[in-house]
Order: C-alpha cells, then structure tokens, then sequence
C-alpha cells in the first residue's frame, strides 16, 4: 500500500466517490419517475472497478455488464454524458439511443455496459487480441458478474483467452446475488475463482469492499498480461447496496445491506485507512467530497435541461454506409 | 365464468390450471424460484415480471430455478420433454435467444423430422418481446420472425388474456414445440377471461372487427393498435376487417385470404423490423394466392431497419402506432391505377 | 487479367490480397490452422472445406486456429474490430449460428446503433451455407433471410468465383459487420476472375440475363439454378430476366422494381424454407412498392417449410432445381385474371 | 473385474466386436461412393460406448455426437436399421431423414448422434431431471469430445447438472483431435476431467483402450447418480483410427493409429486379458466374430436392396400436427 502516491490515492477516491454519489443520485431521481427503463445500480461495488482501472490506461479495454455505470465512470467515460444518457437525452454518450445498459466510449477504451450475461467476455478476448497484435502491452478486462460465471460464453472464453495467451483479465464480481438468486446456489463451485483452474489461468480471490485489495490482485494480474503471462481471473466479493435493479424490493435478502454499508462499506474504509496512515487528510478527502457532489448536481441539472433526440435521429446510426 | 384479469394473470392461472392437471408439466426459468427460502420473502420471484408467481409453493418441485445458462436449461427443457414431460421454460427476454438458440431450432425444431418421425417434443418456451418499455436495443426486440422462419416449430402471439390463457393452454398440451410470445406491454392489460379451462387451436384467426373495405392483419400488441385504427376509420367511412392470426406457424392463411378477397386490400401491421418479416410474409403470401382479388398495393407498417432506441423520444415513433396504420389504410383505401 | 478459377480459390485470393493489402486483415476459424506444426503435415488445414489453405505460412500470426468455442471466437472478432482490426472469422457452417448468434446481433450488429453512431465494427463473417451436400438438416440450411432481418447486419451471397472475389475484398474494407454466405455447393464451380484486386460493392444487383417477359429474382446458387431455367424457357419464348442481388442486406430494390416496371410479372427463387424469407421479402417489396405494374400474381420458388432432409432422394427434391422455377415463370407468363 | 459375469462378457465383447466391424465396413463402403454425406467413424473407441453403457438399462438415456455410431450400437439400436440410415433409405432408423449423423431412437433412450458439438450436453440435463421426477432411478449420459469440452453450452450444462443434483454423467471422450486441432493445445487445463472441480462434480480419468477401466469408472458413476449422488465428469483418453470423416487424409498425425491399433487396441487387450484369465475362451469370441460379421454383412445386403425414402415424404414429420 505505501506504494500508491498521494495523487493516485486521492485519484481513486475521488472514482470510488464519483460512482458512489453517481449511484445514490441515480437512485433518487429514479423514484421521481422520471428516469425510464432498467436501471442497475452499482453503489457498494466501487472498490472493485477502481481497484482495477485504477491500472488501466488508454491502450486498455474493458467490458462491462447491465451494471456498468461504476466501470464507465472507473474508465474514464465523461459524467455528464453518462447521466445524459441515462436521462435518454441526444447530448448523451450515446445520444440517448443506448440509456443505462450500454453506456459507452470507445475512444476511451470502454466497450460498452451490456445487456446480455455474458456478452463481455468474449469481446473482451479480441480486444485483447488486438492488444497483442499491436505489441504495445495493453490489456483487456472483461467485468462480469455470479450469474454470468455460470453462462458459457463466459466461461468458454476463459479457454481462449488461455489457449491463445491472452493480455485478458477476468473479473468476477460475486456479489451474492444474480437478480434474486444466491450465488451460493447457482454457482457449484465454492468460489468463482476456482474456475480458473479449468482454464489454465491463476485464480485469484480479494475481498471486494478493500480497494486496496483489489488494486494489489488486478495490478499483479495486469502487469503479468502486459509482460504476455497470459490471463487471471479475479474473483471480487462484494455487496450491492441497492436492488437488482431500480424496484426491487428485495425481500430475498433482509439485513445483509445495512450490515454491509455499516460495517464493510469501501468508502469508509479507505478513509479510515489513509487517515489512520497520514496518508490523506479527512479535508482532503472531504474537498473531494463537495467536488464530486458538484460535478453530480451539475449533471443531473443539464440532464434534465438537454434535449431529447430528433425524430430524424430514430433510423440513422444503423450503419456507417448502407 | 368470465371475470376480468391481466394478461398476466391469465397466463399464471392456464399454468396452473395445466400443473393441476397433469402432473408432467413442470416450469423452469431464472428467477422463477429466486428468492424462496430467504427470510423475509414468503414466496419465489415468480420470474422477472412475476409471470409465475405463486405457482412454486402451490406445485412443490415443479418450479425450478435455473443458473444463468439458457442453453443448458432451455435444452434440458427439451430433453425433458423428450422423456414425455411437458415443461414450459421462461426464456426471460426473447432477445436472449443468441444464447441458445442451436437447442431451439437444431435440436427441438428438428428432432421430429430427423428422426423420421419418431419423436415429440411437447416443450414451451415462454418469452417476452416487443419495445415500449424503454429498455433499449438488448431487451425489446419482436424476433419472432426468425422463428417463424424455422419449420419444427410452432409461434404463439397472444393479443389479449383471453388469447393468453387460451393459447397456454393449447401450449402446454400441444406435442410440438411451442414459441409463446408475450409482449411486455400486454402484461397489466386487463381483460374478460373464462375460469374454466379452455384451449385455443393453433393456426385459427380471430376476427376481431369485421369489415369490407380495407383487411388489416396485425400480430400481437399490433392488434389493439390496429383496432384503435379502425375505431379511427370507420369514422372516415372506411371498414377495416382487422385479423388477430394469433399464431404465425401455423398461420391461417385462408381467413387472410378470405378476407382480402372479399376486400381486395390488405395492411399488414408487424411490430418486427421490416426485412423478411410477419408483415413480408403475409403480404407475399397474398400477392401470390389472392392477386387477382387485390385492388390496391399491399402496405407493411412495421418497425423502421434499426434496433431499437432507448430514448422515449425515439422508441415512441419506433413503434408502429393507430396513426401509421390509419394512414397506410387510408392510402390504400384510396388507391387508384 | 482474369483466369479461370473456383469460388473457393476466389475467396482465397481475396483473403490473401488483402492481408497483403493491409497488415489489420487477420483470419481466423476452427481448423484455419489446424494441423500445422504437426509431423506430416507441411500447411495447415485451411478449414474443413479448405478455403483458407495457403494461407498460414504466408502470414505468419495472423492465421488463427480456435478451440470450438464460436461465441467466444466470433465475439473475439468483434472485439477486434471495434479495435481497428479487420478479422474474417469462419463460422463454419452457418447451422452453427445457434451457439454464437448473440454475439452476431446483439453486439456486432447494434454497437453503431446503441453507442449513438460512434462506433464501426469491420467484421467479417465467413460462413457455409445450403443444401446439396448430403450433409442433412444441422449442416445444410440457408439461413440467410434471418441475417437478413437483423438491423445492423450486411448479407452477402456470391453466386460465382467473380462475385465471390470482388464481395469478399468489399466485406473487408466495408466498416460494418458482414455475413458472408458461401454455398458450399458452389466451391468447386469456375469461372473467370480477374487477377488484380477489385471489390464489387454492395446494393448493386447484376442482371446476369436480360429479357422482357418476366423478372426472376434469384439468389445465392439459385442464380445459376434460375439461368438454366431462362435458358430452357427463352426456347419456348420466354424471354427472363434474371437478376441476382449478390447482397440481401442492402438489398438493390430499384433494380428489381425497374425490372418488374417493365416486365409486370415476379418470380422470387430462395433456397431458404419459405416463411419469412428473402422470397417474401422481395415478393412484398414489389406488391407494396410496383403493384400497379404488376400483370400477374407473385410466385415464390422455396424449399418447402421443412428441415433439410439426409436421403439424395429426398434431398434433390428439396432444392428448388430449375423445372421448378420454369414452371413457376410459365404459370405467371400465361397468367390470366 | 471378477465381478462381471461371463455372459456379460461375452455381451460386451459383442457390442464392441459389433461397433468395429460396423465402422470398419462403412469405411469400405464409403470408399466406394456409395454412402453419402459426413461420416465420422467410431472405431478405436469402442470401450468407451460399451464400458459406460453396459451399465444402462431401458431407464436411461444417452446423448451423443457426430460420431454417434458406437454410442447407438451401444445402447441397442437396431444395427440393420443404422446401416439403412447411413445409406439413406426408408428402412432405416429415421427413415432415411437423419443419415449417420442424426441417427436416434428414442424407444431405446438413444436420443441422437448430433451434429452440433455441445448439442447433447443440455438435453442429458432434461432426460436425468425427468429421470429424477419419475423417482425410479435413471440416469442420462453426455458423450461428448474433447474439442466439445470447450463449448459453452457443455460448461454450462457441468453446472446446472450440478446444481440441480442431476443424475448424470458427462463422459469425456478425449480422442486427442478436434478435426485436425490437437486437444493439448484446444483445451487449456491439463486433463478435461480437471475441469470437474469447476462445477462441484467428481472428475475422473480413465484409459479408454481399457474396458475394465471405463466399466468400473462407468459404474461408479452411474451407481451414484442413481442413488442421487449427482454427476460425474469422466474423461475417457482414447484414439479414433480413421480420419475425423472418411476422406480426411490425416497428415496431422502420422503413426499414431498404427501404434494403437497395434498395442492399445481395446478388442486385442479384452481379448488377452479374458482369455489369460480363463474368463472365455477364444472359441466363444471367435464365434462372436463369426455371428457379427455375419450381422453386418446382412446389414450392409439388406440396406443396399432397400427403397429410398418416397418423395410424399420430403415434408412429413416436421410437426405432429399443423
Ligand atoms: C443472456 C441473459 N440472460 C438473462 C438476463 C437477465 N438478467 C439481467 S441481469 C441478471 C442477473 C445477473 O447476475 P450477475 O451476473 O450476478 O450480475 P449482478 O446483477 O449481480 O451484477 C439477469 C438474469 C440477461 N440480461 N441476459
Ligand atoms: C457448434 C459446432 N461447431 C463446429 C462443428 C464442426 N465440427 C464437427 S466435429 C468437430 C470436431 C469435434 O471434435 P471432438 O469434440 O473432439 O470430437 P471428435 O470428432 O474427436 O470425436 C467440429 C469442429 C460442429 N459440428 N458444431
Ligand atoms: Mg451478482
Ligand atoms: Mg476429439
């Protein structure tokens, strides 16, 4: 941990801090009715994309899920569009053609949130593949959920990702649940990270509300795919702090979330431990605080005030030439 | 007797009237029994939407909750059905089907004619389609023309609860595989339905206006919209026949013809994108049986060559609405050489 | 200068030029390098078919075997190319589509459109098609018309070793998703090729034979199907036109309604089974958009709306062949209302 | 092995006797012209089909593949039937529908070779719940390739049999080749049956020249699936000794049929190891040898005498009704 620089410490914060206030927000003005759609929130599983992009940069790509606004933001992906988008507005990231579930940025190297289980992975493997064939050590990293390490396309593409010793990283983000379902009973074995070794990759386990955890795990596995180690696969375990998406009511899982916020939640801890260590200030960590909170307001108030998309924007962006 | 439910109500109340009475129907899907068990909830999700809700408590063992992996479980559907069960597996959304589709169309849709003739397949596949939801290109598509397009099976569109139930039921006890299609939006439309138990034949259109001047297929949601139209119409003096076929393998194709021959005009309504879809098919289907009869051009009013938007904004003129039908009728009402 | 060559040798050398061409292109598919390496074997397979031979020691990394894992491979391919490579991917036989459509038509095909337009995704998608084979009902469909359907997908079908060429060089450097479509029957079928580079672009149709009486729309191996059947009928004074689309997504619908302006009469000759497919497709374009030129009904010639069956016996009556399609297009030349 | 009695043995011997001389002999007739379409040849493999199903009765089902032969023979499909099916006419399993590949006969739970690879594995997961449901004991088997262990739709089926606590059991047929792409560089763990912890099931290896060793692995297996133990994965190591299909030249793998026709081959050990220990004798076996050939002489007699399939029925069966 004493490696990671003041900077890069208040950097991930303020990510961590980002997505946090992102989510929190997103919740409440979904209850006003005015947001549309399915929306999964990310708020308690910060830690987790921080902990890994915090490594990334713009030789890297990521993939994401239907729960993709933490990794979007962890990537890079500009706020304000995001929170646009989520409105359906054409000053979105995607003019408003995609919404919360595919949220994207190419150019910053984020494959998009993804509506299929699943859909990641094998994406993920040809990024990478191009990382490889480009030589300059980037790297790809598939998020996916519990649920979706049951899918076999998940699963088939740890193979190729080993077969073809791919710059990937696999990230399995357990946290507990696939909507209503425990992992615990969907998932036969004891961990995710056990998978790995079905695949002929290291497997790895970190406790997902320790961003310092996660950062040591993926930058371990990170540096190894740069260097042509071939793929890792990460298990994370965390807790989502809210539904399986905006409305559920989450009768399948009383307490578990109240402990967690208290108790576990990565947000204190890490203002704990950089605190307790003198390595942040609480000031500081609070100026981040009523910045992030100000970029938030700010969003949601253009949001609110951007236009819808135009009627003529309903069949264009098909293709590139038809 | 008839009272009034949902949709889907309707379809919960034909699989359990069908559980009841036959022991080998069971009903599988994600979520269907998430979430039993814990404390604090005294019942299973009943699916996403909650379309089998109530049934895990009621049929104990007959409603199993399923990992992430619709290939293994939709195939394990058919497998089952194999071995003379009659399951009803929840494909959760009908955009999901890229994941599973080779145990669909390769493996149910062909067993029967592969192997000679000497298999059934008796499995249904549940599904949700359609847009209007705002849930984006990934969960709102109308792909039943794909399977439509695979002989070996049967496509189920229901327009009302009535259908819903009806259709089920006819589902559940029909030896073909079986794709039900429900459309999300239908889900809280309510609607007179019978307690009895009754099943509605495959491949019989309803008639759900009559009418000589203009014929009007629509499939699905695409009927309330069809029939909002020829509300509209018969103000203008023009008297859509509007034609629910209710499934679209098998398709009735002679009340389609019928009607066309005696109207001489036809709209297809399909909430699918337009390229070898339900509308093409219906009105390819006239131009080469009912030619003579037709007195004007055949009009698709269908989705637009695009997936579908989320915005609102967008989504709303994605879907073909009461306006875009009375105007395709209108023109071809008023269509001269 | 062009030489006699074979489809299969055709699209090999479109491959080889433009890996030449440009260092993005890579390919990759089961067995593409299968064997390599081993004692015995001095090249790599090339595919089950052959059609990448040659190809892996002349460029060396960008040849890839995989294991069989199509929805993990062909998504590799789209996540390449969203990368700024240029992957051809072999779906070795478009059967196969079941296991890895998702990643067809829920991602390739929807990336420009859910990401606003700003993404491309120049992937190209190899894969074999149609009957003839005796290979049965899981290797032997043509299942192009549900390509088709999908938004965001452009379907090529090459008819000949010169069109096989010129649309595998315009399936590569086109920026979007691309479903090539080789039938499998017509690998070995010659034809003149020229030796340079050139690319044949989309949404363009040829009129492979000129003729006044009746238009017939034929595609894929039907093309060659449907100019026997000219050449028989222009003996009994018929005179067909015949036109092949050469892609169905973009699909050259002015060409056809040119055609049918001033013939006034359609026969639509698709290998597919017959709902939902390109037959009706183009069938209800013309009803639709040339119904006042329109002299006669609309025939379609099809499979019938059954798997593809193993038996020569039964399989030769599958195919529409070209008795089938003449009689079609006696029965609208002599068409009287 | 001094458990199994002689006239089991004997069975054995002739189901493995009698799906070598079928394959054998379809090899000839291929080559000849007169047999159409992709076939994909059994032979070599033999203890693995006959180990796992000698244990199987009219409760239990199996799934298999493309190289389906032996498994069909195996689970009592009529061979004259196969032998009509293969050379497509009306006599034959699927009354000249299917051909090699398709070959199925429900009545016997033989529920089809299978063209896709990865097909059979869901379907076994749906025959053992029925199985389970109908409470009376039976078990459904996957036989499936090492080129197959790596689709999606095989992983996924590994799990769901595991977490529902099917009675099933995934064999593992690892031939070394998927087509010409050899399985130690494809699958990317060192033994398929590795991949069993992944899912929570039993993994086993087994010699697959070997019948004792398949019966006994098999019935292990098999035993506790019935007993509600749920699944096993068993990965059966074995060489095919024609090309993928008939017509594949097989420059990939110079030598090493002929090495395993010569010293592993599963007729020669069965026959060593009974006779040595005075379990049969070489007169019965010859007998065996005697009867089988005669069996598939006739097959091969009847089936090129009998009719094609009649044109009325290119669209019959496609539905029970419509
Ligand atoms: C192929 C497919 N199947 C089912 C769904 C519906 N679905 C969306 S999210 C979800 C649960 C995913 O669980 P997990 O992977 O654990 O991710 P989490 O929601 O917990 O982040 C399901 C079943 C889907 N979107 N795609
Ligand atoms: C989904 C799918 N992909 C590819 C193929 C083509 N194919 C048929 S057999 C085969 C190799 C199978 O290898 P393996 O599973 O090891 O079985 P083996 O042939 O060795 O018995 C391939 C690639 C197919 N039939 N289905
Ligand atoms: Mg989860
Ligand atoms: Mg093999």
């Amino acid at each position: 941990m004493s490696e990671i620089d003041e900077i890069t410490l208040l950097d991930a914060y303020r990510m961590m801090r980002t997505i946090r206030a992102f989510e929190e927000r997103v919740h409440e003005e979904f209850a006003t009715g005015e947001i549309p759609g399915f929306v999964h929130l990310y708020a308690g599983e910060e830690a987790s994309a921080t902990g890994v992009c915090m490594h990334l940069d713009a030789r890297d790509t990521i993939a994401s899920t239907h729960r993709g606004h933490g990794h979007c933001i962890a990537k890079g992906v500009d706020v304000k569009a995001m929170m646009a988008e989520i409105y359906g507005r054409g000053t979105g990231s995607c003019r408003g053609k995609g919404g919360s579930m595919h949220i994207a940025d190419l150019t910053k190297g984020m494959l998009g949130a993804n509506g299929i289980v699943g859909g990641g992975p094998p994406l993920i493997c040809g990024t990478a593949l191009a990382a490889k064939h480009e030589g300059a050590g980037g790297v790809g990293v598939a998020f996916f959920g519990d649920g979706a390490s049951n899918q076999g396309t998940t699963l088939e593409s740890l193979n190729l990702a080993s077969v073809w010793n791919l710059p990937a990283v696999f990230v399995a983000e357990n946290n507990g649940y696939a909507e209503a379902t425990s992992s615990s009973w969907s998932v036969a074995c004891d961990n995710i990270a056990d998978r790995a070794a079905a695949f002929g990759m290291p497997g790895v386990i970190v406790d997902g509300f320790d961003f310092f955890a996660v950062h040591e795990a993926a930058g371990e596995a990170i540096s190894r795919a740069r260097r042509g180690g071939g793929p890792t696969l990460i298990e994370v375990k965390l807790t989502r702090y809210f539904g399986h998406f905006e409305g559920d009511q989450q009768t399948y899982r009383a307490g578990e979330v109240a402990h967690a916020r208290e108790n576990l939640d990565c947000l204190l801890r890490f203002r704990t431990r950089v605190t307790e260590r003198d390595l942040l200030t609480d000031k500081q960590l609070d100026a981040v605080d009523v910045e992030v909170d100000a970029l938030i307001d700010a969003a949601v108030a253009e949001a609110k005030r951007a236009p819808r998309p135009a009627p003529g924007d309903l069949a264009t962006d098909v293709y590139v030439t038809y | 007797m008839a009272r009034t439910i949902s949709y889907r109500e309707a379809i919960n109340e034909a699989l359990a009237q069908e559980m009841e009475r036959d022991p080998r129907v069971i009903v599988m899907g994600e979520d269907n029994a998430g979430g039993a068990g814990s404390p604090g909830e005294d019942d299973a999700w009943g699916g996403v939407l909650g379309v089998t809700k109530g049934l895990y408590h009621r049929f104990p063992g007959r409603v199993l909750d399923t990992p992430i992996s619709e290939s293994a479980f939709i195939g394990a559907a058919i497998g089952a059905a194999t071995r003379g069960m009659r399951p009803v597996a929840e494909l959760m959304f009908i955009d999901f089907m890229g994941v599973c589709f080779d145990q669909i169309f390769n493996q149910a849709a062909k067993f029967r004619y592969m192997f000679g003739g000497r298999a059934i397949t008796p499995v249904t596949v549940r599904t949700m389609y359609g847009a209007g939801l705002r849930a984006a290109a990934q969960h709102s598509q109308s792909l039943y023309p794909i399977f439509t397009h695979i002989p070996g099976l049967k496509v189920v569109l229901p327009s009302s609860p009535y259908e819903a139930k009806g259709l089920m039921i006819q589902s559940i006890r029909d030896d073909d595989p079986v794709i039900f299609c429900e459309h999300k939006m239908l889900y809280d439309t309510v609607g007179e339905v019978p307690e009895e138990s009754y099943a509605i034949p495959f491949g019989e259109a309803g008639i759900v206006r009559e009418g000589g001047d203009v014929t009007v297929v629509a499939f699905g949601r695409m009927v309330g919209m069809a029939e909002q139209a020829a509300g509209q119409l018969a103000g203008d003096g023009i008297e859509c026949e509007v034609i629910d076929p209710r499934t679209t393998s098998p398709l009735d194709t002679e009340t389609i013809l019928e009607s066309v021959e005696s109207t001489g005009r036809l709209v297809v309504v399909d909430e699918a994108t337009p390229r070898c879809n339900m509308a093409t098919d219906v009105c390819a289907l006239v131009a080469q049986e009912a030619f003579g009869a037709l007195r004007a051009p055949v009009q698709m009013v269908t989705a637009p060559h695009a997936p579908v938007p989320f915005s609102d904004a967008l989504e709303d003129l994605y879907i073909p609405d009461p306006q875009r039908i009375a105007n395709a009728v209108k023109s071809v009402a008023g269509w001269k050489r």
